[in-house]
């Protein structure tokens, strides 16, 4: 186990859930592509931690804050996917720029 | 199917000691119903609800048209090694369940023939076993009727739709309508019945479900064979408040039965069976008993914290809706399942100390009326609920197939309508946040 | 009664399957015996478990319309394997498979995966009423979750320890139930819950043909059942090893008594059964957020007082 | 040995994450994604850290099993019985993926990281609490607030006006 397999595990997922972020239509499966680049940096920060700077417990709490994060933004998330199928019956991304107009 | 070993023998015997059964009741097959029940319960066998689980499909009196259909669905629907068994005369009920149940235990799979239909996304395999105690002898050709894509046959679980898109599989994507949250969710039709656990057999309410809330119910009443005889209302036998403390019961039963009390359920149906057999045993000691499990079924708390406040009818629906009997008596105590299943168990012990309360009425309300106005009343009620409250109010109310069928109402008449009611209902918060009501689309079979 | 909880060797992962599935067996006859419903010779009942299983083994495959046969699977072995992994932190007697740091997050964990694996469950069919079990085992999920993170954290504060054992040897002196009984009762009662047993069994409810088990057929529903009956009895045995003292008692050995206040406890759950009506989803959401919440957090604020003013002196 | 789990769990974090988006059933997109965060949860244990990676289980799974009722309730075709296309500007997409999974994957391999700093402590848990305690309360703190803020503003998204205000008639439970 090196630092640098840990960072190409990260790189991996991190490209794969821009690949969905970028492509996908609905509103959920794009969150679900955030999803999995905030996985990416997880195991990220987990391998700088471990690798780098083991003693500091820094690097621990930063994760913490990482899972938070990512709750906040599934909860805030869902809320506005239906904030938006309410007042419209949509849960396209593009539908939902053509609102805008 | 070369393996039939001996190991196979001892399953099939071991396996014969926990018979499964499902039981359908035909019009008119109430007396033959209350005997298979008891039998069933004296073989250490268990009464299921659902075709997966069932080997022994037993059908109570003699279903024709729609409810014969379904009664093939289910026959289909349930895995081999199975046994049917027909009961027309409740004397020899517990024979034929007997011998049934040997059947099943001594041949494993000897004789079966099995049929394989491979549909296009699904398979169904059908082995069957024999087939026996016919009490109509020519009758042979049970519909094993390959698997229809029936809304009915209780447990088809039938999803068709209105012009929705097609799908593979013959499925068709699910209608959309505004829910009460204001979202715009799928709409699927299920039939409820006419076969379900703890259901009135023959029953079939058809409901426009949203995730589990019901938003709309059309009720309609499956005919069947010839005149039935109103087993509780005019039977003869036991003395009339004997038998009509054997109703209450039965409902009672049934009640608790769909609430998940399926201890109390057990006691109320032994009383029921007691009250009809036992002439000699003393009225005193009935009630005693009664009385017991009047406190027992009082004294939960869960019990009463699940019923109180719901499908409550007041005066006004009495009226409106056409009510007598036992749930129009019930708008005193407030009207809602609570009070029913109160009124029922109050009026069984009248009934057994000085015979029934309304000796001019049925069990469930003025003759030939009774049964039709409670059908009302669901189908009033149930709309805004969801699936399982909906349930426990059809329970509260139990019309009787018997009933509505003799009165001729049944065959065609305007279905009752709950969708004066309209899909939209806003009365606040249900209490579930992010919970049961939510929807899934199309991908229902 | 002072030595501390040991982790037995490596190849008692390999006893720790087979002792859960027995005991789930052994579950499903003392379940038959404690069923109120009907007059069976007590043999019968005893036996019950053998002639459901024979009744499974012997039923042929079925299907319905259009499943989704994968995820089906995968939600059927969930809640026996969800037992089989909590039991690796549970200890007997004071043996147990893994001494994992952190055994009680790990044991919240697994039953959280039973979220994922009821809902499948009644996804996989691809039927009405099974899909409705596994919403409202969604909602109920919600209403017991919360109570059962703060009913664990309880002991966890009163041992300053996440790791099972410790919490073990931390109540040596006195149980933990005596000075927190609510998240006691409220553990087991999550236990139920997650088992989908006795008033919590809407999602397998009659008023929905069954629910989450309605096209479950042969072996599919042993799986289930024995998985709700492993469920139970691995909970029994957490319930004791947090509160019960695990193996703490006199003259028997400690295996024997986890064993003994296991069976209790889960006789109690059983018996739960028949005897209770179920409760609906709605009214229990209610009464979960609104009173049991709160005495929970009232219990663990009592709980961390002592701990403080202990771990002061 | 270390390495061997390493590699499996890293291949089932990487292929059920592009599972995600190549089946056709959301549910099955929504559990593969949480069969990633499993993989994911089992390399933080690899790494000593046992509470993070078991918490990281927790919390994923939990999610997914909400978020699959979100699926359900809005996607068109969440069973995946119709095939059909939810994707758009595919190749882009791609093409951008595969930039950034290059231009990662190189800062990995190629940055000459620092020397380790320090030793794993024995028990990370008793660290990361000891920390989130004592010099990093203020980070907890601000967390917690943010959390709450998020709870009271995706029900004030999400929930249609009035939604809690009482029926007239009754206490607002479902009879009718």
């Amino acid at each position: 186990m090196t630092l640098q397999l840990f960072l190409l595990l990260a790189a991996a997922l991190f490209a794969i859930g821009v690949f969905g972020a970028l492509s996908q239509q609905s509103v959920v499966m794009v969150m679900m592509g955030l999803e999995l680049m905030v996985n990416a940096v997880i195991v990220a920060a987990a391998a700088f931690w471990y690798f780098l700077a083991p003693a500091a417990p820094d690097g621990q709490v930063l994760l913490l804050v990482v899972i938070s994060a990512m709750t906040v933004e599934m909860a805030m998330g869902f809320a506005v996917a239906t904030l938006l199928f309410r007042a419209s019956d949509v849960d396209m991304t593009d539908m939902a720029a053509e609102l805008k107009r | 199917m070369g393996l039939r070993t001996s190991a196979q023998r001892l399953l099939a015997g071991w396996a014969a000691r926990r018979p499964h059964v499902l039981l359908v009741t035909a019009p008119g097959g109430t007396a033959a119903r209350l005997a298979v029940e008891a039998q069933a319960r004296a073989l250490g066998g268990v009464l299921t609800g659902e075709p997966a689980d069932a080997d022994v499909l037993v059908v109570a009196g003699s279903p024709d048209g729609e409810l014969a259909d379904a009664v093939g669905v289910l026959w289909s629907q349930i895995p081999a090694p199975k046994v049917r068994v027909d009961v027309l005369d409740s004397a020899r009920a517990a024979a034929l369940l007997s011998a049934g149940i040997h059947r099943l235990a001594s041949t494993p799979d000897a004789g079966a023939e099995s049929t394989e239909q491979v549909e296009p996304m699904g398979e169904h395999v059908h082995q069957q076993e024999a087939e026996m105690g016919h009490e109509h002898g020519g009758d042979g050709g049970h519909g094993h009727g390959g698997h229809t894509d029936a809304e009915q046959g209780g447990h088809e679980h039938g999803g068709h739709d209105h012009g929705g898109m097609q799908m593979p599989g013959g499925l068709m994507m699910a209608d959309r309508a505004p829910d009460r949250d204001g979202l715009k969710l799928d709409v699927l039709h299920v039939a409820l019945g006419p076969v379900l656990p703890a259901w009135p057999s023959g029953l079939v309410i058809d409901v426009e479900l949203q995730g589990d809330v019901v938003q709309g119910a059309e009720v309609r009443v499956l005919a069947g064979a010839g005149d039935a005889m109103r087993f509780w209302a005019d039977g003869t036998g036991v003395a009339a408040g004997r038998r009509r403390a054997a109703a209450h019961l039965d409902s009672v039963g049934r009640l608790l039965e769909v609430a998940g009390w399926s201890g109390a359920a057990d006691r109320a149906r032994g009383q029921r069976d007691v009250l009809l057999t036992e002439t000699g045993e003393p009225v005193g000691e009935a009630r005693e008993e009664l009385r017991r499990l009047r406190r027992r079924v009082e004294r939960s708390w869960g019990l009463r914290r699940s019923l109180a406040g719901l499908g409550r009818l007041g005066h006004g629906d009495v009226s409106r809706l056409g009510l007598s009997g036992p749930a129009a008596r019930a708008a005193e105590r407030g009207g809602d399942v609570w009070a029913r299943l109160q009124t029922w168990l109050v009026e069984a012990d009248l009934a057994l100390s000085s015979g029934p309360v309304a000796p001019a009425e049925g069990p469930r309300g003025r003759p030939g009326r009774g049964s039709d106005a409670l059908v009302a009343a669901a189908a009033h009620l149930m709309p805004g609920l969801d699936l399982g409250d909906a349930r426990l109010v059809v329970a509260s109310l139990d019309p009787d197939p018997d009933d509505l069928h003799s009165t001729g109402v049944a065959g065609d008449r305007d279905p009752h309508s709950g969708h004066g009611e309209n899909g939209h209902h806003d009365e606040g918060p249900h209490g579930m946040p992010g919970g049961t009501n939510h929807q899934h689309d199309g991908h229902v079979a | 009664m002072t030595s501390l909880v040991q982790q037995a060797p490596a190849w008692s992962v390999l006893v720790a399957v087979p002792l859960v599935l027995c005991a789930a067996v052994l579950a499903g006859s003392l379940d038959a015996v404690l069923d109120p419903r009907g007059e069976l010779p007590l043999r019968a009942r005893l036996l019950r478990p053998v002639y459901e299983a024979s009744r499974s083994l012997l039923v042929q495959r079925r299907s319905t319309t259009a499943p989704d046969r994968l995820l089906w699977a995968v939600g059927v072995v969930t809640p026996l394997l969800v037992a089989v992994l909590m039991a690796q932190v549970v200890p007997l007697g004071f043996a147990v498979v893994s001494d994992l740091g952190v055994g009680l997050v790990w044991f919240n964990a697994m039953d959280v995966l039973l979220w994922a694996g009821w809902w499948l469950a009644g996804w996989g069919p691809n039927s009405v009423y099974s899909l409705i079990g596994g919403y409202r085992f969604l909602a109920q999920a919600l209403a017991y979750e919360l109570p059962l993170m703060f009913a664990l954290t309880a002991p966890a504060v009163a041992a300053s320890s996440l790791s099972v054992p410790q919490i073990v040897a931390a109540q040596q002196g006195r149980w933990f139930i005596v000075q927190m009984p609510l998240a006691a009762v409220v553990f087991a009662a999550a236990v139920a819950a997650f088992a989908a047993w006795g008033p919590f069994a809407h999602p397998v409810g009659q008023d929905i043909a069954g629910g989450l088990l309605v096209e479950q057929s042969g072996p599919a529903r042993l799986l289930l059942r024995w998985g709700q009956y492993a469920l139970l009895v691995v909970g029994s045995a957490m319930t004791v090893a947090l509160f019960l003292g695990g193996g703490a008692g006199p003259l028997l050995p400690p295996w024997l008594w986890t064993l003994l206040k296991s069976a209790a406890v889960l006789a109690v759950l059983l018996a739960m059964r028949h005897r209770m009506p179920v409760w609906r989803p709605d009214r229990l959401m209610r009464l979960a957020w609104l009173v049991v919440l709160p005495l929970v957090l009232a219990q663990l604020l009592v709980v961390s007082v002592l701990a403080a003013a202990g771990g002061g002196s | 040995m270390t390495l061997a789990v390493f590699i499996v769990l890293a291949v089932i974090a990487i292929a059920s994450g592009v599972a995600v988006f190549v089946v056709d059933s959301m549910a099955r997109a929504t559990f593969a994604l949480a069969a990633s965060f499993v993989a994911v949860g089992g390399e933080l244990i690899l790494l000593t850290l046992d509470y993070l990676g078991v918490v990281t289980i927790l919390m994923m799974v939990m999610e997914m099993a909400i978020m699959v009722v979100f699926m359900v309730m809005f996607m068109m075709n969440p069973a995946g019985l119709m095939p059909m296309s939810m994707l758009h500007n595919t190749r882009g997409a791609l093409t951008i993926a595969a930039g950034t999974f290059l231009l990662l994957g190189a800062a990995a391999v190629l940055v000459p990281w620092p020397a380790r700093r320090g030793t794993v402590p024995a028990d990370p848990t008793r660290a990361i609490g000891e920390a989130i305690m004592g010099p990093q309360m203020p980070v907890m703190v601000g967390i917690s607030a943010l959390l709450f803020a998020t709870i009271v503003s995706a029900l004030v998204l999400a929930v249609p006006h009035g939604r809690y205000d009482q029926p007239a008639h009754d206490s607002g439970e479902t009879d009718r």
